[in-house]
């Protein structure tokens, strides 16, 4: 079992690893936002694979807090990348 | 341009307030379990920030009517306060108090001056940030 | 009863290690933006989500705690993910990210250009 | 136990709090940042006499015991340096209201002078090293809203430099905290020295006694760690200069003398020798400028430089008549250099200049301004019985008393320049043929901005002449720098 | 107590002189004035039958008992002397000014002031046997005749000779402070008689020379010796009055007395008389050689003082020999510090009467150009017959008071001969030559000044002012002195006994205890003797070279203007610390951060560094080191990745987001690391800082493409890399050394039980540490502030300030 | 593993100097941000990796890994948050003033003699 985690945490990790190279290649910056949120993602099976290895239901918390992040992300960047600002003073104008 | 984002903004309102009850779960566990008023706060910010983003700043600020400096102050208050209420019994200043109580339906729980700190750290917290994000978007 | 408790851990886990490693296959080849936004929102939330569900059940079966916490990320990550990626999709495309050469449908182009028309925006 | 001990610190902090409240009210601000002072000063002055008749006093936050929680430790000399900042901020925030501006005075002016002197008491009084790290990080903070306060160009531009030095030494000032407490596990100041004297002092220590000297040493501008201070200082306007001047470079001096009289003591011979070339080294440093610039506020600033050099080169004697040159001369300091400021900012105000060039035949227009600026500047020199004599005097004799005769005589020495520097200003400003006056000068305004520099000025003669009176209380200061186990014994006893 | 009063009474009384002046216009202030110092000499003349039996009297008044510093009024046959020196002229300078000031036009109330402050101030030098205040009132003194010489302030010359005498006066007396310390320190006092008392143990430290050398400078800087003098001519734009007072009778003659009070302590050291008595004779030369250069009557005046007090210098110095000789008392050296004081006396009086009567000529005539002078003596014949009488004093011509101390002061030389210590033997004989061309010139340059001014055709004509005999009032204060000149040389033994001699025995009490058993006759003829041939041949050689003067003058010339002291001086005040310091400062205060941080960092991690190393601390254990696990091994390198995308990224997004990634592996470091607060913290932190990033980049320009000198480049990499491995470095050996176990413990035995919470790190946040979160969070709320500030207050739109 | 961490956090260093020793003002403050990760990581390794659990109560857990540091980190990023947000609003609001984001263009004020 606990031989089946860590393999599990490798193979997320190196997930991770494909993912920053395309942070890394881009080639536009919606490229490395998508790898980022995915980023998130990979980052939540971690945490939550993690949690199972070091039996410790503690990190959990975290799995919900970067699923609302990595939303909240999402959005801000996507807004930033259409409109180049992420807050907008008054949508009615 | 203007386009409408009526996904986005459907989506917000549901995920505001699971966020925001999110917040505050963190922030009451925190004494026992991670979390606190620090990472309440911010989650709680969040939120609002998402409001703002999938909105814009007017239409929150009339939903949410708040100073966001005189949060920080009330905060800072309540947190200060709790701290000082030693003071006035005698014992050396940020001394708490706490007891277990049984409580009807949560059953067996502690009272905690320390949690009237953290709920200060909380509305400082989320002050702070909302000042922030709320006068640069505010910037021209 | 813990062995088919891992059991069912281990499969879960492993269908959404699956999900997440051909998703992350699919960011790395896929031509184009919107495809890869494909894979990063469609293929890993299920990955993700299966996963939790194996965290969930770990703890739930085997360690007998149940946690609110993962079923409300599972919840949260259901609604919230499709949701993401279709906006920043949709943004992209608003800011001029090109489709690949290969698309073969393109219905948000002459929306896009009734709705500046409207607008008066060049 | 004396919760007592916090007041100066909890005082301003509370009516900063409350003058967020009432933002654009000017005369609900200033009324009550002077009655926070005042309350303030009331509870320093009681606490300096109480330190002075029972002793150290501490308290032990939340009731923890003393290595564990975080412990408060009002002795001489904390006791000593907080009543000055509080005296000093009532003057300027008093000369503040004539020249800060209402606009500036609308954005939370108040609250930021409130909030600094906090964190400057806060440093003063903590027994805790990484608490120190926070209550620099609350002066720090509350420096930066001033310095940008107002968002004129040269403010926009200069405190980058500022702000992006302390980012890193706060950054250095963490992993330094880290080091120690890898080392020793503790972070109590009293735990410290007393872990310290037990490990036979290894190399480690040394270094990470190095470590601390230049982290503080970059707030106390020390050389080679002086250069973002003359631009950055010149940004902000004159009441701000004024209280930065006066109190920021000596928060670190004092987190320096602490450190190295409390627990840095394992390695005299090293550490302490290279706190005395590089006092030396600053002196110069600071000399060169002084001497190089013809504007009055780079004159001026510079000798904020030099004055850090000759403290620590009181403090690295390691001897009590050293220790006990180094505080008064560190309260010297504080008082003189907030005078000088604002008589720059007088000086400034009626010719509408700071180019020395510029200037000149003040003394026909404006002769009080020039007598007061001139005692001001002998005293900055040490010209007794003016305040800046005797602290020079026994920095001097403890020097030679440590076997520093040469270093020592260099500190002489270095009174002509500051003397030169300051002298100059005299000079240029107030003899010769007229300069520019600046035609808007409301005789009123002159006035109110002269009535609380002149009594500073007052307060800083009274300081020389009395010294007498002051000397039990700096006595106290320097046996327990000298003597660390008082400190450490007051502490570890539990504060009962 | 009144007599240490009495020192502070002219401070006192300058308190009213404002008062005075604006409130009683029609009397002139000098009036009120006048009062305090003849006050103050009718006082202190009581004292003489006291001194002059060779007794004391002590006063003192506690300032900072603590430390032993107390004002002291100390008279005995030596501070009295010039006790009454200081008031009794004082009294006539103020006289003199009364007339010589209008009472109209001039800032009198700032004149009087100063000069009163000066009078305590010089008082208190000679009466201080505290050291530290005598200290005080030397830098007093200072400062009065800083503001006096400064009193004309709106001439450039007057703010230059200011400046100049307080640069090189104050500079001495520091160091002479430094120098009081180290004594004060060998003999645990500061009292001046008591260290006296231990003089020989004083002797035996090795600070000792170093202690005489500092006081020396302060003491020569005073009394302008070479090559301290050069203040003196400078100082000339004073006010005559002041000069007359000041640099002629009593400031300069402060160093003089620290000398002579200090002498019984340091006679005992060869260095003190070859320095005294080298120094003076030198000043001595150098002054009279240069003052027939001048064309200034002040300037000539000014060389002449500085000529005469190296004379008396020089004497002390030869008198201090005596601690050395056995049987002294009845040597030729006795004369010597008989005769320095004598001197003082006579110049004080032939100095200040011509002072004045350079004043007047000013006055009168409108200049003081020696060139434009001449003729005068029939339109002025009261100031012709002073003049005459001080010059011829000053000459050493008989019958006036300069004669008598002059021989003596030859007579003091030429003993030096016979003296075989400290290689005097050898080069001793020196001293007779050298202070005999010295005089040489002295009787030209007296000549000169009295001659040039008054006699010949002149121009009277083209002179300012039509030339008139001065006011009576006017010519009392010179011709009381002049009567004095006379008066002195008919009746020296009365003036020896009552006043010389206990100053004698003040200054040389190792030879005597009594004034009485100071055994010397002041005659004016003592038959023919090398010192009658002397002076003879002085007045012979003098009068030649007087009438030739024009011919030899151009001498002057062949000096190189560049390598004057005072252009050292020049360069030293206004191009070293002027314009060169401006020229290094701003070579490295360039305003440039990246060049102030790579210095500093460069600086920082040297100096750590080589600390670590010199004390030999780098140590490296992996005993206690936790395992390595293949997925941490990764996490490090996804952070190595992030960070160097970072660094080289070529867009502003590419950048934060590399840094979002960095900043998210940090959270899974801390997941690893078991630490659940810091990760969540950590998230929702980083999320917020991109999201901030991101909304000031909307305004911020793109990435620029760095383009530098590889020279700075290099040096980027240079101290990054420098620093990097200084944290590194550091880090291991303070990882390997865990001397003392962690306080950590008591936390987790008391969380539950004491603090009622279960989440240990959340516990020491807001209970344990709770006073660092209340802090913490007020620099969020301050930061709150400012940036609310910063953004909605805009003063640069207004361009106000103040 | 601490080894490896120390050799991290001097690398991360490395990183933020030379990041800060650039002229472009964003970089430098992205330089700032990876100098307290650098920090951060750092005080958590000096607190050593030992031990087995989270700081947190649990029921039969002994084994916890020291508190302190991860207190002290929390106070540390905290602070440090609010330092970065306030030096990203400077550089904006000096870019709005000055139009230049480069520091050696943003240098000057030495023009004073």
């Amino acid at each position: 079992m606990t031989y089946f985690l860590w393999a599990a945490i490798v193979i997320v990790v190196l997930t991770m690893v494909a993912l920053l190279y395309r942070i890394v290649k881009g080639p536009t910056p919606s490229d490395r936002v998508v790898a980022l949120d995915t980023i998130g993602v990979a980052l939540i099976c971690l945490v939550g694979l993690l949690s199972v290895v070091v039996d410790s239901s503690f990190f959990l918390e975290i799995i919900l807090l970067l699923a609302i992040l990595s939303f909240v992300g999402t959005i801000a960047f996507s807004k930033f990348i259409e409109k180049g600002d992420i807050i907008t003073r008054d949508d009615s104008r | 341009m203007k386009i409408n984002n009526v996904i986005l903004q459907f989506t917000a309102k549901i995920v505001f307030f699971m966020i925001f009850f999110y917040a505050v779960h963190i922030f009451f566990a925190g004494h026992y379990t991670p979390g606190g008023g620090f990472v309440g706060g911010l989650v709680t910010a969040s939120a609002i920030v998402l409001l703002i983003i999938a909105f814009d700043l007017k239409t929150v600020q009339s939903i949410l009517p708040i100073n966001y400096i005189y949060l920080i102050a009330s905060g800072l208050l309540l947190a200060l306060g709790t701290a000082g209420i030693a003071m006035f019994t005698g014992k050396p200043f940020f001394t708490h108090f706490f007891d277990y109580f049984n409580l009807p339906i949560l059953g067996k729980t502690s009272l905690h001056t320390a949690a009237l700190f953290d709920l200060g750290v909380y509305l400082v917290v989320v002050g702070v940030t909302m000042t922030i994000i709320q006068t640069i978007g505010e910037d021209e | 009863m813990t062995i088919l408790a891992n059991i069912l851990v281990v499969f879960f886990i492993a269908a959404g290690l699956v999900f997440i490693v051909v998703s992350a296959i699919g960011l790395l080849r896929l031509p184009d933006l919107y495809t890869r936004a494909h894979a990063a929102s469609k293929s890993s939330t299920l990955g993700v989500m299966c996963i939790l569900l194996g965290v969930f059940l770990h703890f739930w079966l085997i360690r007998d705690h149940f946690n609110p916490t993962i079923l409300l990320g599972i919840l949260f990550l259901f609604i919230t993910s499709p949701v993401g990626g279709h906006i920043m999709s949709r943004s992209s495309y608003i800011a001029g990210v090109k489709p690949w050469s290969g698309t073969v449908r393109d219905d948000l182009k002459p929306e896009i250009e009734r709705m500046k028309k409207e607008q008066k925006i060049k | 136990m004396n919760n007592f001990l916090l007041l100066p610190i909890l005082i301003p902090f509370f009516f900063g709090m409350i003058l967020m409240f009432g933002q654009k009210k000017i005369s609900y601000q200033r009324i009550t940042t002077l009655l926070g002072l005042f309350l303030s000063i009331l509870c320093a002055a009681a606490l300096v006499m109480n330190v002075h008749e029972n002793g150290p006093q501490t308290v032990t936050l939340g009731s923890w015991p003393a290595p564990f929680g975080i412990t408060m430790v009002s002795d001489m000399v904390s006791a000593i340096l907080v009543l000055t900042t509080l005296v000093l901020t009532f003057f300027i925030v008093w000369y503040g209201f004539e020249s800060i501006g209402k606009e500036r005075e609308q954005f939370f002016y108040y609250p930021g002078v409130l909030f600094i002197i906090t964190g400057v008491n806060g440093a003063f009084t903590t027994g805790d090293i990484f608490n120190l790290f926070v209550f620099f990080e609350v002066l720090l903070m509350a420096s930066y809203l001033l310095i940008v306060l107002g968002g004129e160009k040269v403010q926009l531009r200069e405190p980058i430099k500022y702000i992006l030095i302390n980012v890193l030494s706060s950054a250095f000032f963490v992993i330094t905290v880290a080091f120690l407490y890898s080392v020793v596990g503790t972070l109590s100041m009293a735990d410290i020295s007393l872990k310290i004297a037990e490990v036979n002092q290894p190399g480690i220590l040394t270094v990470i006694a190095v470590l601390f000297l230049l982290v503080f040493g970059m707030k106390a501008a020390i050389f080679p760690l002086y250069f973002w201070l003359p631009s950055a200082y010149s940004a902000p306007p004159i009441p701000v200069l004024a209280l930065f001047g006066a109190l920021l470079t000596k928060v670190g001096v004092y987190a320096i003398t602490r450190t190295y009289t409390l627990f840095f003591t394992h390695d005299i011979s090293f550490t302490h020798n290279l706190l005395l070339v590089l006092s030396i080294l600053t002196i110069i440093a600071g000399s060169i400028g002084a001497l190089a610039y013809f504007d009055v506020k780079q004159i001026i600033i510079y000798n904020i430089v030099i004055a850090v050099g000759v403290i620590l080169f009181g403090v690295a004697q390691m001897n009590e008549v050293a220790l006990k040159g180094a505080m008064l001369y560190l309260v010297h300091d504080m008082i003189i250099k907030a005078a000088l400021f604002m008589l720059i900012g007088i000086i400034i105000y009626v010719t509408g200049t700071t180019n020395l060039r510029k200037m000149g035949g003040l003394m026909k227009t404006y002769p009080a301004l020039g007598w007061f600026y001139l005692i001001a500047a002998l005293g900055l020199a040490g010209v007794p019985p003016l305040s800046g004599f005797i602290g020079k005097l026994l920095i001097v004799q403890g020097g030679f008393e440590a076997g520093n005769i040469w270093s020592s005589i260099f500190i002489l020495a270095s009174s002509i320049v500051v003397l030169l520097s300051v002298i100059r200003i005299f000079i240029y400003a107030f003899w010769g043929q007229q300069g520019v006056l600046n035609e808007a000068v409301q005789k009123a305004k002159y006035n109110r901005l002269f009535v609380p520099t002149m009594i500073l000025v007052v307060v800083s003669i009274f300081y020389g002449v009395g010294t007498e009176w002051f000397m039990p209380f700096m006595d106290d200061a320097a046996k327990i720098l000298n003597d660390p186990s008082i400190y450490t014994d007051e502490v570890m006893k539990g504060g009962e | 107590m009144f007599q240490v009063l009495c020192i502070f009474i002219p401070l006192i009384a300058a308190l009213f002189m404002p008062f005075f002046f604006k409130k009683v216009r029609s009397i002139h202030t000098g009036w009120f004035v006048l009062v305090v110092p003849i006050f103050l000499a009718s006082y202190y003349a009581t004292f003489i039958p006291i001194t002059s039996k060779g007794d004391s009297v002590i006063a003192q008044l506690h300032w900072i008992p603590s430390l032993g510093i107390s004002f002291v009024s100390y008279l005995d046959g030596l501070s009295l002397l010039f006790s009454i020196l200081i008031t009794g002229i004082g009294a006539l300078v103020v006289l003199y000014s009364i007339f010589y000031l209008n009472r109209t036009k001039e800032q009198l109330h700032n004149f009087y002031i100063y000069l009163l402050m000066f009078m305590s101030a010089m008082l208190g030098v000679v009466q201080s046997d505290n050291m530290m205040t005598l200290y005080l009132f030397w830098e007093l003194t200072s400062i009065s005749s800083f503001l006096l010489i400064g009193y004309w302030f709106n001439r450039d010359k007057s703010r230059f000779g200011a400046l100049k005498s307080m640069m090189i006066t104050v500079a001495g007396g520091m160091l002479m402070l430094g120098g009081f310390v180290l004594l004060a320190l060998m003999g645990d006092t500061f009292s001046i008689r008591e260290l006296i008392a231990q003089a020989p143990e004083l002797a035996a430290n090795d600070l000792f020379v170093l202690a005489l050398i500092l006081i020396l400078l302060g003491a020569f800087t005073k009394s302008a010796q070479f090559p301290f003098y050069i203040w003196l001519p400078d100082a000339m734009e004073a006010p005559t009055p002041v000069s007359a007072y000041l640099h002629s009778a009593t400031m300069v003659k402060a160093g003089i007395y620290l000398v002579a009070r200090f002498t019984p302590i340091f006679a005992q050291s060869e260095v003190w008389i070859w320095l005294v008595a080298g120094i003076g004779l030198l000043t001595l030369f150098w002054g009279s050689f240069f003052a027939v250069k001048q064309t200034d009557l002040k300037g000539i005046l000014a060389f002449s003082t500085v000529s005469q007090l190296g004379l008396i210098m020089s004497l002390l110095g030869v008198g201090a020999i005596a601690f050395h000789v056995e049987g002294a008392a009845d040597s030729a050296f006795k004369y010597a510090t008989f005769a320095a004081i004598f001197h003082l006396i006579n110049h004080a009086t032939f100095k200040g009467s011509l002072f004045m009567i350079a004043g007047i000529v000013d006055h009168e005539t409108g200049t003081r150009d020696i060139r434009k002078l001449g003729g005068l003596m029939s339109i002025m014949p009261v100031s012709f017959t002073v003049a005459l009488i001080g010059s011829f004093s000053m000459a050493g011509i008989p019958p006036f008071n300069g004669f008598l101390s002059k021989e003596m002061f030859l007579t003091a030389m030429l003993s030096i001969a016979e003296f075989d210590l400290f290689n005097f033997a050898t080069w001793g004989i020196l001293f007779p030559i050298i202070a005999w061309i010295a005089s040489v010139f002295t009787f030209i340059y007296s000549l000169y000044f009295v001659f040039r001014t008054f006699t010949g055709k002149g121009n009277i004509a083209q002179l300012p002012h039509k030339p008139h005999e001065a006011p009576m009032g006017m010519l009392i204060s010179p011709v009381i002195l002049a009567v004095l000149v006379v008066g002195i040389f008919f009746i020296p033994n009365i003036v020896a006994d009552l006043f010389i001699k206990p100053a004698v025995i003040a200054i040389q009490p190792f030879l005597y205890t009594h004034p009485e058993q100071v055994d010397i006759h002041i005659s004016a003829w003592h038959g023919v003797n090398t010192e009658l041939l002397m002076t003879l041949g002085i007045f012979a050689i003098g009068f030649v070279l007087f009438l030739t003067l024009s011919k030899w003058q151009k001498i002057y010339n062949a000096f190189p203007a560049k390598l004057t002291l005072n252009n050292l001086y020049d360069f030293i005040i206004y191009e070293l610390s002027g314009n060169w310091m401006y020229r290094l400062s701003s070579s490295y205060m360039t305003g440039s951060n990246r060049r102030y941080l790579g210095l500093m960092f460069g600086a920082f991690s040297l100096i750590v560094i080589g600390t670590l190393f010199s004390k030999d601390a780098f140590y490296v254990t992996f005993e206690g080191a936790s395992p390595v696990h293949l997925h941490q091994v990764i996490l490090i390198i996804v952070l190595v990745i992030g960070t160097i995308t970072t660094v080289f990224a070529k867009s502003r997004i590419t950048s934060i987001v590399a840094l979002g990634a960095v900043g998210y592996t940090v959270s899974l470091f801390f997941v690893l690391f078991k630490a659940p607060d810091l990760a969540l913290t950590q998230l929702v932190i980083e999320t917020i800082s991109v999201a901030l990033f991101l909304l000031a980049f909307y305004h911020l320009p793109k990435f620029k493409k760095e383009q530098e000198r590889n020279r700075f480049k290099f040096g980027r990499a240079l101290v990054s890399f420098a620093v990097g491995a200084m944290v590194t470095l550091v880090a291991l050996s303070a990882h390997s050394q865990k001397l003392v176990p962690s306080i950590a413990e008591y936390y987790k035995e008391t969380v539950y039980s004491l603090a009622g919470g279960g989440n240990i790190v959340n516990v020491i946040l807001v209970d344990y540490r709770g006073f660092d979160t209340l802090f913490e969070i007020t620099v969020l709320a301050i930061a709150g502030m400012a940036i609310y500030g910063m953004i909605k207050l805009r003063l640069s739109r207004k361009g106000g300030k103040l | 593993m601490e080894i490896i961490m120390a050799f991290v956090c001097g690398f991360l260093f490395m990183a933020a100097i030379y990041l800060i020793l650039s002229r472009s003002l964003l970089r430098i403050i992205i330089g700032t941000g990876l100098l307290s990760h650098g920090a951060h990581l750092l005080i958590l390794t000096m607190g050593s990796f030992k031990g087995s659990a989270p700081p947190v109560l649990t029921e039969g857990v002994t084994d916890f890994v020291d508190p302190l540091p991860q207190a002290l980190i929390l106070t540390a990023i905290v602070i440090s948050f609010g330092v970065t947000a306030f030096f990203l609003v400077l550089a904006y609001r000096a870019y709005q003033e000055l139009k230049t984001d480069d520091m050696t263009e943003l240098k000057g004020s030495d023009d004073i003699e």
